[in-house]
């Protein structure tokens, strides 16, 4: 067991997954000699060569499609996307190719890359710096989606995406990545599943879910609300898509009560899935309304308000209160 | 290697004239078209190039040719005969595509765009599988690996980035094969190919990118396409471009070989610019008198890239029952494809749950649980 | 009053737009001399020149990067994507740009572009020509989607799109474009706003929600479950985003009962945004949970099958039944 | 017009080596640098190109370049002193901007990247509105069509199509004005950078790409970015590509009249590719020792585009005095514009509703409403 940032537990598993199999190859904008920009891949280059540590173009749908061809070789690549909102020029790429290549095939072909997105606001920087993309994803069948919320998640989330046969996003908290230390084994072997939730706290009142940043943030607020008595149990999705609705809606019916969080915008977000399969599956088990506290309806805003627009504690509490009051 | 590099401005008064090509010819921007064979099946000297293939391989070349040919006439039938939803005929790109592919290993990956029948057949590929996208039965699903032809692109130039990177993996392998990748003259608007243009060249990836220029996007001519042929347009890139004719199968062979020859040597990627002419429709939803003139058809039927193969076979003493046998086998293979169309059934809806994921997830074994008990409620009615 | 097809419609409404400012133009592929590959644009080039009727280069990025700048420069560009399948190469300039110009410039540039893209399906065709890609643009503060039902309704929403000093996407659905007929006032100005939804039949037991192609499913499963005795109330939304929640919420709070319909799979789906909200801002009208009869959670199948992927009138009955069974 | 055609194949053995420039000199690739001063502020007689600028328009250019860079330093420190979150330093590029802008009409219309501040002030933008952005106030705000000086764009290459479409708008209007794009050189592997250049000269459009061909993007040196330079690129999209010493005022001055001129005689688009040094960091969150040498730095130090313009206008004899009276100019912008800046303070988060749509929805309204409420009840605690 060390203690590790987030950042370092991901550079981490990739460089293990990269010693483990030597068709692991990475690529991205200065990950070489800069180390990435968050310096996710320090060292890798040094390590594994550049060969096996691309600096790419500049050019996103650059990176997503030849590391397809490259799949298509027998690699296994890894593609860094600088910052969340910088992925949507690959998103043909994505969403027509990656995510359908095994479908449109019937298997002949399939497309094992991972996407390391970093996403997430509250960091102080300037436009497209601060996003959550994740619902522009959402909706394609055949893609996996995965965020961790801890280091040890973080560097089991990297391996097992790795290994994963499917196209695989690993959301990366930015915030998280060198403010989040915790206890990492680097000699565990990845293992379960790549697409469970994990239920992060037990309570009996309400449930609150959500994945990657908002975890620590429900955590927060179930602590505020054991000591006003209340008892709320906190689920970390880990997995955006495809969900674990079996961990989901065990924990629903259980409470009877749920609030979803997520940074991206209300409105199609990760929260209207939860909240409409939810509502459809433990209809009779619900006291309340499932409640969302999420980004506002807007594009993300200058970052000195950020705070205003990135859910709080102050804000999950408010809506707990809501829930309660039904 | 013969230096494409002359860029003659061809800055016209209002662009958005989009005037067409005079009489449907070559274009007169001062780069030079590599043919070996003239449209009467004569041949060509070249201060470069020269023919690379014998009698027998030309035989069988054309053996190809013509065969796609026939079913490529067939798939019209079946369409009009409704037994299609669609064809995309190839007519008229046969040299194109088999002096391309003629000039690889059959280990050399090709990554098409939806056009290349007789690329396929050549590789081996049951056109069956073809046809069979078009009849709405499957989307593109053949053995990629065991054939080295990659499946069928619909999404125009989202093949180029993918088989650049299949170079690079090429590259990483420290292998010498070579990949192909099929584009349009339309296709290389797209920003996605010029990404795997640069990429290509920076990584020095042995892919060659073969433009098949049949002077149309559905209806857009090249000069509302573009004002840099792609055979300039590689320069920028930093790769050699080559434009070729298209109808002339030797030329075409002879420069994709060379092209082939120095990826395999380490040399990194080139573009082909291959000029040819789309005979018959974009597709059969397609109505060209709309956009083309009877004369430019004429004139590019006067350039038959079948026609001129038989010409010079003919003059190489190739006896008529070649010819005759060769039409014999062509309704047989077309008669047997039709048949075999006709009696294709898709997979129930219920089995593609099996192509979404590796391991279907939770969510997708209830989904398919239910589609299947509603499926069956239906039957019973 | 005139009968029109919904494809004659649209032209109508364009050609009429263009008439009434000459600082409208429409770009696209192959909508010159071919009038576009569903004959959209017929005869306007002819009509109205070749600098107002523009064949574009094949790329999407092109089409609406280049429309934001006419628009810049005072023109009204309409776009016209070829198919539902191939908007995403062009998804930057929509997402980061068209819908976030008049918010990151807090008003100084503006966006008033129209999109307008061909969608759903059971149109017998091949791959990427049978989808309905709405949920990848719901997401998006600042962007406008809509979707007609109707000839009458595709003759005013085109006009009112152009109109709209907000960029908006008119998904128009293909499957109708030829096959539904119907009474038009070509006299009529476009009157109402872009963004209301419309209660096309009315009922008292269940409330049945779609938009474009589905709505037509939707008033003949009305039709049949009158037959059978209940009575269905259907709402034609038209507006996608933002969704006219006053009009969804009171049908909801009168029946008690919600389905809703869409061509896109299931999740994350708009139908996921519709249950979330009404099952919020309605729990103590809701009978029974919000169900959806949507597309299935896989890429769009080959067409031989489409029909088992659609939503037919029988799968919406089929779920009326589960619903009226609470 | 220089011809800068000339292609000289760069293929290297393993590309993925990326071997950097030998000494971060220009490339030698064959590709002419046009030049009128050299580093030492000395003319160079060119055989096409000649200064266009008298000694006073280059005194004022030189005003706004030192004022540029006064700001920049400012920018800079305020980054360090923890009062912006970030600062994407201009320095060294002032020439290849202000020489550019300086040929353009007032009303011909600019569409920067995100560092082109040395433009900005020449076309009257408050500083205080960059360095706005910087400390997360807002995003973008000016008022672009009184400066007829667009928006930053933070989305590298994304401005390249609005430019081409403004200048589309241009050519519609029947209008004689001129469209000036920045960018840089990472951004032309973007794909729609390469749609831009097709757009542009197949509508023939007035617009003038600016690659700002700082030798870097972040880290990746030009040799990983591309294999064919953009001024070579240019040709085969069918328009002029003009390599030009960016830190040279009247060589890029005069390249951009040019280039202006003939856009608005309907000549069309043309590339220019101003070959300069970003001396500072890509933006404060970088650190350049990590993938450029000391040396390096050095040799572009002494290419200082300021010094050069100093040395020539001291030649020209301009007194001192300018120069001492300049400099106080510009601590005294400084001083203003810091604490302006330190007086900033953003909207309130509910104001933004404002801008979302041009009327917000009623969703829209009751969500701002509730978030009021939300907000109100935070300030009591
Ligand atoms: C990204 C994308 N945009 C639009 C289309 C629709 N489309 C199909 S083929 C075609 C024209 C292609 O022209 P070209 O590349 O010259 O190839 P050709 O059909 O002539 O062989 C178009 C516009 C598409 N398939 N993909
Ligand atoms: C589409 C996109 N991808 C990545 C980034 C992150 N990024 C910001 S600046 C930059 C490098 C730009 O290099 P260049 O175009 O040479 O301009 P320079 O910064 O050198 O002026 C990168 C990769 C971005 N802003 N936009
Ligand atoms: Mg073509
Ligand atoms: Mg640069």
């Amino acid at each position: 067991m060390v203690q590790l940032s987030m950042a370092k537990a991901i550079t981490a598993g990739l460089s293990r997954a990269m010693d483990r199999n030597d068709h692991v190859v990475t690529i991205g904008q200065d990950i070489g000699k800069l180390g990435g920009v968050f310096r996710i891949t320090d060292g890798l280059q040094e390590r594994f060569g550049h060969k096996r540590v691309m600096d790419s173009p500049l050019a996103e749908a650059g990176i997503v499609g030849t590391a397809l061809g490259m799949a298509q070789r027998g690699y296994v690549p890894v593609c860094e996307i600088q910052f969340d909102g910088f992925v949507f020029p690959a998103f043909d790429q994505i969403i027509n190719q990656a995510s359908r290549l095994r479908f449109r095939s019937q298997g002949q072909v399939t497309a094992p890359i991972v996407i390391r997105l970093p996403y997430g606001g509250n960091v102080g920087s300037i436009e497209h710096h601060g996003e959550s993309p994740e619902a522009y994803f959402t909706p394609t069948p055949g893609l996996r989606i995965v965020s961790p919320s801890t280091p040890a998640d973080a560097y089991e989330l990297i391996q097992q995406a790795i290994d994963s046969p499917d196209p695989v996003i690993v959301l990366e908290p930015k915030r998280l990545y060198h403010s989040l230390k915790g206890e990492v084994d680097l000699d565990a072997p990845p293992s379960g599943e790549l697409d469970r939730a994990r239920v992060v706290r037990l309570g009996s009142e309400i449930t609150l879910i959500g994945y990657g940043p908002m975890v620590s943030t429900l955590l927060s607020a179930a602590k505020v609300l054991a000591d006003e008595g209340h008892s709320a149990e906190v689920v970390d999705l880990r997995s955006i898509a495809p969900i674990d609705w079996a961990t989901v809606e065990t924990s629903a019916r259980k409470t009877g009560r749920v609030i979803v969080a997520h940074e991206a915008p209300r409105t199609s977000g990760v929260g209207a899935e939860l909240a409409a399969r939810i509502q459809e599956h433990c209809f009779y088990a619900l006291e309340s309304p499932v409640l969302r506290v999420t980004g506002l309806d807007m594009p993300y805003p200058p970052s000195r308000v950020e705070t205003d627009y990135v859910p709080s504690v102050d804000r999950v509490l408010q809506t707990v209160d809501r829930a309660l009051a039904y | 290697m013969t230096s494409t590099n002359a860029w003659i401005p061809r800055i016209v008064g209002d662009a958005n004239e989009h005037p067409d090509d005079a009489a449907g010819g070559m274009p007169a921007d001062g780069i030079e078209t590599v043919q070996l064979l003239d449209a009467e099946g004569g041949e060509v000297r070249h201060p470069t190039y020269s023919p690379q293939l014998s009698a027998d391989e030309v035989r069988d070349a054309y053996r190809t040719m013509f065969l796609a040919r026939r079913i490529d006439v067939e798939g019209t039938n079946l369409q009009r005969q409704g037994q299609l939803a669609l064809w995309a005929p190839a007519k008229g790109q046969e040299a194109a595509q088999i002096g391309a592919i003629t000039a690889l290993r059959p280990t050399d990956m090709v990554y098409p765009s939806y056009r290349e029948l007789a690329m396929a057949m050549h590789r081996g590929l049951d056109p069956v599988a073809i046809l069979q996208i078009m009849r709405g039965i499957t989307h593109a699903t053949w053995d990629v690996d065991a054939l080295h032809f990659g499946l069928f692109s619909f999404v125009v130039g989202a093949q180029t980035l993918q088989a650049t990177g299949y170079a690079m993996g090429v590259t990483l392998d420290g292998a010498d094969d070579v990949v192909l990748v099929c584009l349009g003259d339309g296709a290389t608007s797209e920003g996605h190919v010029s990404e795997a243009l640069n990429f290509a060249a920076v990584f020095n990836a042995p892919v060659i990118f073969l433009v098949q220029n049949n002077q149309y996007a559905i209806s857009v001519p090249t000069s509302g396409q573009f004002r840099g042929a792609p055979a300039a347009r590689a320069a920028g890139f930093g790769m050699p471009g080559i434009r070729v004719d298209g109808n002339d199968l030797l030329a075409v062979h002879a420069v994709v070989a060379e092209a082939a020859a120095r990826a395999r040597a380490g040399g990194g990627p080139t573009l082909v610019e291959a000029m040819t002419y789309r005979i018959g429709a974009h597709t059969t939803a397609d109505d060209p008198t709309r956009y083309r003139s009877r004369e430019e058809e004429e004139l590019w039927a006067g350039r038959d890239p079948l026609v001129r193969i038989e010409r010079w076979l003919r003059d190489q003493g190739t006896p008529e029952e070649y010819f005759s046998e060769l039409a014999t086998e062509g309704d047989e293979l077309a008669t047997d494809v039709r048949a075999r169309v006709l009696a294709l059934t898709p997979d129930g809806i219920t089995e593609l749950y099996d192509y979404v994921l590796a391991e279907p997830s939770a969510a997708l074994v209830e989904e398919r649980e239910q589609v299947e008990r509603y499926l069956a409620t239906l039957e019973g009615r």
